[in-house]
């Protein structure tokens, strides 16, 4: 037997459990190390290959039910997702309220985003989709500040007119070929009309809201600064995985196809766009968490550009550097919520963390040097093919915005460094960072995390040699004249 | 003219009129009205495509399978309005909730005022 | 675009120390590097002249109403009226552009 | 400065409704799979087959948005919120006069609570008959669930706090989540027994899983899952207008969060 869906089933499951365990903290907090170690065995559970939900399969010639495509590169983004999430859940209890309603929407969230990497069946991707939005919403909601509801709101109307447009979009493609099978559908778009026109352009619109790409990136930029640290962690890693999970989508239907070309130049310009403007809007940020956030929407671009360009070393870059990112930003999000207990997350108001707690800081900066591509860890070996990947195509201009705009990471990265590490402060503020403790679970998570930023810098072979069947699969070669 | 052509043009500018209410008033009440309405022109467009001038999908015993399946209304679509109706009602109580929230404490329901800069 | 009109601005927020008006200096020169390349390649993907004249021609134009990076700054603000102004522009450019651009580069 | 933004904010929103327009009008269906629905079927009604048997998932999905979204009306309204002083500000304020809770609602007149009671009560009735014959007549979990709930909330509008028709919101939030688990779990031991998630079972060994008429015997689990589904709707609307309409509720709920937070 097949057990792939229990990838799915099984948070879900637990995560019911955990919404009926309201106040019963002991119990909480032990499922919930449980859960955690649990989360990671799943994505060895499947085999690989297409799963028929309710056993429909093919029926006439149709794929009549649900249907799941599981391969080796979906494992690895699954295997990632599921480590960030049970290293954020680990985190998560180390807080003074063990929070069941934290446990239930991150496995929730879990779930949904596993599904939506999983699925087949483009109307059940919608309803994921749906499900990740709420959920995203109740995350930034749970830290119960004022500004905290303000971004909720927006962000949901925000989303609901993109989503609303996207069902409409997935409407358009039914419309046209009769089914929501994505391999299926992919035989009845060979040849242009009005209605595959409309689908694709609001499918575009449904992607930029999903992962934060231009004009979305302000409110999902407010969602990652207005939680808790911890929190925005797991946000911008269900975001990225989104954004991977959806752009596969849209490769495997149209990627190849001539009437795709207008397409490809939106989705790469929305990608270029979004490196730019996230790093203009770090390096002009004071908040350490905004300034983050605004890195994680520049960091998506990466990923957008590097599987917009569509080639197979292109969309192995960029799940690749998805990979990487949600690694290293998770690190530096866990550092911004251990330096939050010492005070706050003012970059001008704080100072002199580095005798304080000197294995943080090196271990943030190790995170810190990885997001701006230097060598020998991660993000310099994925900066680095997606470079390669914007040659190969002959597109060097975009080769050189990457690394323009990776000085711009450097400098607002270095930037913030100073001012919490290194820039001098008085005796009473150190006083008052000695009275406060530091969250042990959060430094054990960080190590984890920037460990596994150094393994996969320097054998990024581990992860690479799953992606490149797949992507071969999807990719299509040309050259720029 | 035909009748579906009529539902689609109708169901567009449905559309139309939602997106017009979220992106041009001024009032948070309004524009979460507006985005029901939005959503219930997709709804439309879905039940649309479904249409094809016969009865209800439900089967009884004397008809014969294959003249019923040329007759029949499809019932994909109506299932998938049937799940987009939850997931619009869920959407809506999360943002009314919110919108209870802020207007405790603003007394006033202008999304230029609510929803400003900070 | 000098050094002290950079600082007076970011004073008003007392923001303004070195450390941080560079940055903000390198998110200017960013945004310019931004309208030239991508002038370049627009102008590549087309094939005609006129689109890089075009390109060329906004670079002027954020040239003249520098510095560009306040006015980036506000555009970028999270009021709603803002957010839903350019996801209007979002929308019709993206359906301008998959509609009605035609061309070809793979 | 204003009216040239909303010049070009026009100009783009006319564009775009322009190609949305232009798509709608050049429609043509093609029925694709849904002959495949139309020619195989499981239970005399289609939409229910097409909703509980091939695309039963898609409806699990939804079943999950409702709960979180009914998770997420408790977290907005206090429920284990990391730091509620902002809602403590918001709801230990004096009232003003301008707004409605349910406690400063006065009471209709007899004609409306002599109608409303009754009128809700066949509601209760019609909306079980939907939920249990969802399978071979129009309707089903999510119809008659939402009959349900509207049965409430009418109740609820007629009567204020003081309603003979009402469900206490624990009761509620446990009614829901056994009926999601309902689900969930019927969909394992599909996997279990057919070797698919959420696979049609008609029979456990000999024991025909639902007892029926020949014609419908292959309706299988389907009748269950409209249970769960109708109690998981009926809980989660009920639910979600009780707590856009009552205040009391969530001061209890932020005071017992505040024992926890200073324990």
């Amino acid at each position: 037997m097949n057990y792939l869906p229990m990838i799915i089933i099984f948070p879900l499951i637990m995560a019911i459990i955990m919404n009926l365990l309201h106040g019963k903290e002991n119990i909480v907090k032990y499922l919930t190390f449980l859960i955690a170690i649990i989360l990671i065995i799943l994505p060895f559970i499947g085999q690989y290959g297409y799963y028929y939900f309710g056993g429909f399969g093919v029926i006439d010639g149709w794929v009549s039910g649900i249907a799941y495509y599981y391969n080796p590169l979906k494992q690895v983004v699954l295997v990632v997702l599921a480590i960030i999430a049970s290293l954020v859940l680990i985190t998560g209890m180390g807080e003074k309220l063990k929070n069941n309603m934290f446990v239930t929407l991150s496995l929730m969230g879990f779930a949904s985003v596993a599904a939506m990497v999983l699925a087949d069946d483009l109307f059940n991707f919608y309803v994921f989709f749906e499900i990740i939005s709420i959920v995203q919403v109740g995350l930034l909601f749970l830290s119960g500040t004022e500004e905290a509801y303000k971004s909720g709101l927006r962000y949901m109307i925000m989303g609901n007119i993109a989503a609303s447009l996207m069902l409409l979009g997935i409407a358009f493609l039914l419309a046209s070929t009769g089914t929501l099978n994505i391999t299926d559908m992919k035989n009845y778009i060979l040849s242009d009309n009005p209605m595959i026109f409309g689908g694709l352009l609001l499918l575009v619109v449904g992607l930029a809201y999903g992962s934060g790409l231009p004009p979305f990136h302000n409110v999902k930029v407010d969602l990652y600064a207005r939680s808790k640290g911890f929190i925005s962690a797991i946000l911008q890693t269900y975001s990225k995985f989104i954004l991977v999970g959806f752009m596969l989508i849209i490769l495997k239907l149209f990627n190849g196809l001539s009437y795709f070309s207008g397409t490809h130049a939106v989705l790469l310009a929305l990608g270029v766009l979004a490196m730019v403007f996230g790093v203009v809007m770090a390096l002009l940020q004071s908040d350490y968490k905004k300034l983050l956030s605004y890195h994680a929407i520049s960091q998506a671009g990466y990923v957008a550009t590097g599987l917009a360009l569509g080639t197979p070393l292109g969309i192995v870059a960029g799940i690749f550097h998805a990979i990487n990112h949600v690694i290293y930003k998770s690190a530096l999000f866990l550092g911004a919520y251990i330096v939050s207990h010492k005070k706050g997350s003012d970059l001008h108001k704080l100072g002199g963390l580095l005798p304080i707690m000197p294995s943080v800081a090196f271990m943030v900066l190790c995170a810190k040097l990885a997001i701006s591509g230097v060598p020998p860890f991660n993000g310099f070996q994925s900066k680095w093919m997606l470079a390669q990947a914007a040659m190969q195509v002959n597109m060097p201009e975009i080769a050189i915005i990457m690394i323009i705009v990776s000085i711009g990471t450097f400098v607002s990265m270095m930037k913030a460094f100073y001012l919490i590490y290194l820039k001098p402060v008085d005796e009473e503020t150190i006083k008052e960072y000695q009275s406060r403790g530091v969250p042990k679970l959060a430094v054990f998570s960080l190590f984890i995390l920037t460990s596994l930023c150094i393994i996969l810098g320097i054998y990024p072979e581990i992860v690479t040699k799953y992606l490149f069947s797949y992507a071969n699969e999807l990719g299509v070669s040309y050259c720029l004249k | 003219m035909d009748f579906q052509i009529v539902s689609f043009i109708a169901s567009g500018i449905l559309v139309i009129i939602g997106l017009y209410g979220v992106f041009f008033v001024d009032n948070i009440l309004k524009k979460i009205i507006a985005l029901d309405i939005l959503g219930n022109g997709v709804n439309l467009v879905l039940i649309t495509i479904g249409y094809n001038g016969g009865t209800i999908p439900i089967k009884l015993p004397n008809v014969p399978v294959d003249v019923f399946a040329k007759k029949s209304a499809y019932p994909l679509t109506q299932a998938l309005v049937l799940t987009n109706i939850v997931i619009e009602a869920s959407m809506l109580a999360v943002m009314l909730g919110v919108s209870i929230i802020l207007y405790k404490k603003y007394k006033t329901l202008k999304s230029s005022v609510i929803l400003k800069e900070d | 675009m000098d050094y002290d009109k950079f600082q007076k601005e970011l004073n008003k927020d007392s923001h303004g120390d070195g450390i941080t008006v560079g940055a903000v200096f390198a998110g200017e020169y960013t945004l310019y590097l931004l309208f030239i390349f991508g002038s370049i390649i627009i102008g590549r993907i087309y094939g005609k002249t006129l689109m890089t004249l075009f390109g060329l021609a906004t670079l002027a134009f954020s040239l003249s109403v520098s510095p560009l990076i306040f006015k980036f700054k506000k555009e970028n603000s999270n009021a709603i009226n803002y957010q839903l102004f350019w996801l209007s522009i979002f929308l019709g450019a993206i359906a301008f552009c998959i509609y009605m651009t035609n061309f070809e580069f793979m | 400065m204003n009216s040239k933004r909303d010049l070009v904010a026009g100009i783009s929103f006319f564009v775009f409704g322009a190609s949305i327009l232009y798509s709608l009008s050049n429609m043509h269906v093609n029925p694709g799979v849904n002959l495949v629905y139309l020619t195989h079927y499981i239970i005399p009604n289609y939409v229910c087959s097409v909703i509980f048997g091939w695309r039963a998932y898609d409806t699990l999905g939804e079943c999950l948005v409702l709960v979180v979204a009914v998770m997420v009306s408790w977290i907005i309204f206090g429920k284990s919120l990391y730091d509620n002083t902002y809602l403590k500000e918001l709801f230990k304020a004096p009232e003003s006069d301008d707004y409605i809770t349910l406690h400063g609602w006065g009471e209709y007149t007899p004609i409306i609570k002599f109608l409303a009671f009754p009128a809700s009560v066949f509601m209760v009735a019609l909306g079980i008959v939907t939920i249990l014959g969802g399978h071979i007549t129009p309707g089903g979990g999510f119809q008659g669930g939402a009959l349900i709930a509207s049965a409430l909330i009418l109740s609820v509008v007629a009567f204020g706090s003081k309603s003979p028709l009402w469900f206490d919101h624990k009761y509620l939030e446990k009614l829901e989540a056994i009926g999601a688990l309902t689900y969930l779990l019927l969909g394992v031991v599909g996997m279990f027994i057919g070797g698919y998630y959420l696979f049609i079972f008609t029979s456990v060994g000999n024991l025909p899983i639902f007892p029926a008429p020949k014609e419908i015997v292959t309706a299988g689990i389907i009748p269950y899952l409209n249970i769960a589904v109708g109690l998981k709707v009926l809980a989660g609307l009920s639910t979600a207008a009780f707590l856009l309409s009552c205040e009391k509720v969530i001061i209890e709920r932020i005071e017992k969060s505040e024992e926890i937070l200073n324990k």
